[in-house]
């Protein structure tokens, strides 16, 4: 990406989320910025920082602490002229908001047939990973695949994460953007200074492979190709790692024909297995690969237990041995 | 509170008006306008009632009792201000200029019923309940912040007064002083609770104390003191002093939806008596004849054009074409996603070969 | 189940439910009933007739309309000794309360160690079915078998409602007791008038086959049986059709061998796909029976769409016909 | 509203009685006593803070400067009563009880750190803003249907008044006449944002208007003002009077929590003149020095032995066996479901595997 001809910069991700939204807010008088803390403060993860001062706090908008107020206001906001971004503090949080998500966000435009539309982004940080306490580190991807009107993205680099979230303030509909806590600051991209788009629906091949094509997204990317690294040194596997970067909709094409190729899949997250969105790529799967699968598909998740207390995140997560085992399960069948 | 929120009054039960200083503000025209207004509502109820009972519509949301609340509220607004009503509030729609077709094709089941003609700012109904008053801030901090002088007015219940929404709204319409009007309907029921299991405040208007917004109660059959009270409220939200509560006491004569059955919990006689006291039609009338400006000629003329243009609404809708299976999908998105698709094609496809 | 020792009598599946109630209510002091319009009126399916003239208002409680503060209040009132049964009017209004039981009701044992524990019913009516306005008719199962600490259950008959709902008020943990509209009052069954159980987590094969197994629950259940009768008298194919009932935690033994006799399945259901509990079922038998697996898994379902406005309700619903198309898919592959 | 409601004071910040009244109320024992406490309350924090920068603990959640609010609404309930905390609001709960071990295995991440002693009714922390204030009026309608006498009093901030669950939490206490205190620490910010934007009333007591619930607003770095305050609160939920909203006006001295940086958002400096002025601990030094009543001695004492009792405790917390693997699954539900199990089995498989 960094030719000689498009000036880039080495960010990190949050970086990368930061520069989409001062981009954006310069090229778009519309957006506006609302949360908890998004403005002096800069964010409690310091996404927002300087664009207070920088766009004014009729932009960028301190609210009160109520999230159900938040994306409801978002709502008239962007039915009448906005293209509001929320910034919902953790994913965790994101509950008392519900019911506006569930029942209005998502379904103005079918009820009025077109003529009241939201285009709203919420960003929230989610998953594993700064030992917060309890509740701040939920993965409820499937939540939201679950509800029609909506769609979910999750970058997991700088790249991504700016092209991603631009494309989301384009979109014409509801966008729910995850990001994942352990890919803030974990890493650095070389990203463009300018704007460029990364395609809602689109998943990102990060490696190709043979024998088991392995789908993961968020923070899960980074430990499960250091996990098919260390196993192809040792056993002779090769895997397609595929960073999916949308979960609703799926990038049915770069999975079926992924799977295709390799007869296995795996799939990796954070999440409880049960409900989660690993099962929708297994219907996926199931619908366009039947007669291509060698193995079962192996599931490598979070328990079907509440994210734990943080002194037990490590046990929570998929560790790499799981996902190891987990490919040659499938290998090995 | 009762003292600190008295209940407002312009014109009496018994027609007379309540206060000299009103007299000038009251025109003969200007209330035969309200009253032609409430009885189009009224008679549209009436029918509404009739077709669900032939199966003819699906459910259907009585408002009979609360005209004067939804109607002199309606008038008080501009074209170009917002709506947000609740199911219940299809008087104040359609004076605001919602299509009376539509709103017929809504207790059809169709989305047609959810959109008002183009211009008119009126929202879907509310279905679940208060979470409507928080698109009404954010729709009015929207005119604020685009330079207008638009406002915003959002019905709700009593009940609704109860859920965590409308305490985040008011919150929200205080700390950003939105143009909004809180224009609440207190008919003493949610569904089948009364107020006095809902709250233990005596008042709703008390309710804005918490927000520092400025709150009246007033006479919700009085369709007057519910007129100056909303504009009043309009004004303040022009000129940029931000919400208002307005608390308007009302009944509603009959059940909560044509699946209930109100005599359950309340003495239906109730409703008998407040037909022939506190009626809002009742009390425009006795307040015309008491000027001498009621026509039994002017009346029937009403009477017969609102029912023609009834009968006319009605065959609009009956004779409306079918919902086409396109408004299942095509507006769940800008552009329908590959899994929706997917389910339209082999839905089409299954429904062909049953056909062939 | 009538034997002659037995008294029985033929309930409707919301005389069913109330039967439970009332039994319950009459054996157990700590339970109580709260809800909108659960007392005078009887709930507006009339699904708490009597309950509140036979054991008063202290038992039986109009609550104010605020579903978030009625599970909240639920939760206090089951650490502290009672056992509610909270009645939500209709499954599409339970999502002001989804803060609640995200964060509360399924997580207060684990984050105590055992200390507080929520022993809480909540009982929603759902589904297509009384053409009624827009979202109460809802679908959405999927989003509480992604809830760790819940469990979920759906009975489809007036037998299955009394005695899972007695196994639900015994149950130490919180259960969502989902009850589909359109079996409310679709045929009667014999009941005993005793106490009995169904067991959380046991389905119900309801017809045995040999060629492809049929999973559904709720209002889809008749309609399965009745469209699997029909083919079956066109085509020379033997179905099973199981009843899950329990949709969290899934009747692995009973779907596992199901599908390993037959080779085939299907499975039926009102809600949207994407995140749909069929995808927990495919995921169960992509896990257990891989190589018994003869056909692509067929999903029959809504759409990925909201439910839609009545006079759309029947194109919505997973029609006849579909259910017939998609078993000759698997059988036909 | 700032009439209606004037912050009360017991004690000066100079140390001065502000109304004879009170004189014989407050013992010197007593006073030594909230003293103790919340000297206790002060070191444990301050050491809390360091073992955070040391990475001893995790994100560590501060309360210097609310003592007094904290430790003086404590002592007024009894065994039995129940507290509903914060995150913050581990001066209160070691006041009534808890642990301090137990207290410090909750910043290490450890389920330990949520569990009271048997007995003593402490709910984990409320996480999510507002939501226990829901579960502190069921707690207490469930003691009201029980018939004891027993209370409960939950905690919570300025910002946390804005959620929905703050008004129906109201509002069921006020309907269900649950005895409950409600008891804001109002320390003007939440995170980085000050009440002004906040909300645009001047006061959270008035809150208390919209639900017939009796309100006070008290000094919060005023320990026998928050006492009596909170006593009366308690008194009036045992006689079944209902509850009582309480609004303790007090300050942080540091940033929300060790992760956040406050001189982003505010001028540090007003925390060191409150330091010198308004500070809990000083003020109740001044009033005892006034009454000639504070002896070097005594504190010194005091000192060491909550000294030592932080450094047993430390010891304890640090020599606290692993966290189990079992406590992940083992209390999600009353027993594992089979999901669960076969999670846990592959889980262990894979680690024997490992360890081989
Ligand atoms: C969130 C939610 N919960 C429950 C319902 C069911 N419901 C519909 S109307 C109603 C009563 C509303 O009472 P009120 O606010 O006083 O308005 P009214 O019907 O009297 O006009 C209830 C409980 C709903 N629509 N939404
Ligand atoms: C529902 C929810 N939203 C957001 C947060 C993140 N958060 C934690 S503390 C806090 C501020 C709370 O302020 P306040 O109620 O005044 O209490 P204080 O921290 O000042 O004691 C926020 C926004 C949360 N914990 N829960
Ligand atoms: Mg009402
Ligand atoms: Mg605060």
């Amino acid at each position: 990406m960094s030719t000689t001809d498009v000036k880039t910069k080495k960010l990190t991700m949050i970086e990368g989320v930061r520069e989409a939204m001062r981009l954006m807010l310069k090229e778009n008088d519309d957006i506006l910025i609302l949360g908890e803390d998004v403005g002096k403060n800069g964010g409690v993860f310091r996404a927002t920082e300087g664009l207070y001062e920088e766009f004014g706090e009729d932009r960028v908008i301190d609210t009160p602490l109520a999230e159900s107020g938040i994306i409801g206001n978002s709502i008239g906001l962007a039915v009448n002229g906005f293209r509001p971004i929320v910034e919902i503090q953790f994913l965790g949080f994101i509950y008392p908001a519900f019911n506006q998500l569930m029942t209005h966000a998502t379904r103005l435009r079918q009820r009025s047939m077109g003529r009241y539309t939201v285009p709203l982004v919420v960003r929230a940080p989610y998953g594993v990973g700064v030992r917060a306490p309890e509740i701040h580190s939920d993965s409820v991807e499937g939540l939201f695949t679950h509800m029609p009107g909506i769609k979910v993205v999750v970058p997991s680099n700088a790249y991504d994460a700016k092209g991603l979230l631009i494309s989301s303030l384009e979109d014409p509909d509801p966008v729910l953007f995850l990001e994942p806590l352990r890919c803030y600051r974990s890493s650095r991209t070389e990203v463009p200074d300018e704007k460029y788009y990364i395609d809602i629906g689109k998943s990102s091949v990060l490696k190709t492979g043979e024998d088991i094509s392995v789908f993961t997204w968020g923070a899960m990317v980074q430990d499960t190709l250091k996990a098919v690294k260390e196993l192809e040194k040792t056993r002779n596997i090769s895997c397609e790692v595929i960073d999916l970067r949308t979960l609703y909709p799926l990038d049915k094409n770069t999975i079926s024909s992924s799977v295709q190729k390799t007869g296995r899949a795996a799939i990796v997250h954070e999440a409880p297995a049960t409900g989660g969105v690993s099962n929708d790529v297994i219907s996926l799967i199931n619908d366009t690969s039947f007669l291509y699968l060698r193995a079962p598909i192996q599931r490598v998740t979070g328990f079907d237990t509440p994210v734990p207390v943080y002194s037990l995140e490590q046990e929570y997560l998929p560790s790499a041995a799981k996902i190891q085992a987990a490919i040659e399960r499938a290998v090995d069948f | 509170m009762l003292d600190q929120f008295p209940i407002q009054q312009v014109i009496h039960q018994d027609g007379h008006i309540t206060d000299e200083k009103y007299k000038e503000k009251i025109s003969i025209d200007k209330t035969k306008d309200l009253y032609y207004k409430m009885l189009r509502a009224r008679l549209l109820d009436k029918k509404c009632v009739n077709l669900q009972r032939q199966g003819r519509i699906g459910t259907y949301v009585p408002y009979e009792g609360q005209e004067a609340a939804q109607i002199g509220s309606a008038c008080a607004l501009d074209e170009g201000d917002w709506m947000f009503p609740t199911y219940r509030d299809h008087a104040a729609t359609l004076t605001f200029g919602f299509s009376m077709r539509n709103l017929l094709l809504n207790w059809r089941g169709r989305y047609e019923g959810n959109v008002p003609p183009e211009g008119i700012h009126i929202f879907p109904p509310g279905i679940p309940i208060a979470s409507q008053l928080l698109h009404a801030t954010g729709a009015a901090w929207a005119e604020k912040k685009h330079g207008t002088d638009r406002v915003s007015l959002v019905y709700f219940g009593d009940g609704a007064t109860s859920e965590g929404d409308f305490h985040e709204a008011l919150n929200f319409g205080s700390v950003f002083d939105t143009p909004t009007i809180f224009f609440n309907q207190n008919n003493g029921y949610a569904i089948s609770v009364p107020m006095e299991k809902q709250m233990k405040s005596k008042t709703i208007a008390q309710k804005g104390l918490g927000y520092n917004i400025p709150s009246v109660r007033i006479d919700g059959n009085d369709v007057f003191a519910v007129y100056f009270a909303t504009q009043e409220a309009v004004e303040r939200a022009r000129a940029g002093n931000g919400p208002t509560l307005i608390e308007a006491v009302t009944w509603r004569y009959g059940a909560h939806t044509t699946a209930d059955d109100a005599s359950m919990y309340r003495d239906q006689k109730e409703s008998e008596i407040r037909r022939q006291t506190t009626d809002p039609l009742l009390r425009i009338e006795r307040f015309l004849k008491a000027q001498s400006a009621w026509e039994e000629a002017w009346i029937n003329e009403l009477e017969s054009s609102i029912m023609s243009e009834i009968e006319t609404a009605l065959e609009e809708m009956e004779s409306y074409p079918d919902h086409e299976f396109a408004h299942l999908f095509d507006h769940v998105y800008d552009q329908p996603t590959w899994t929706i698709q997917d389910q339209v094609n082999e839905h089409l496809a299954i429904k062909r070969r049953q056909t062939q």
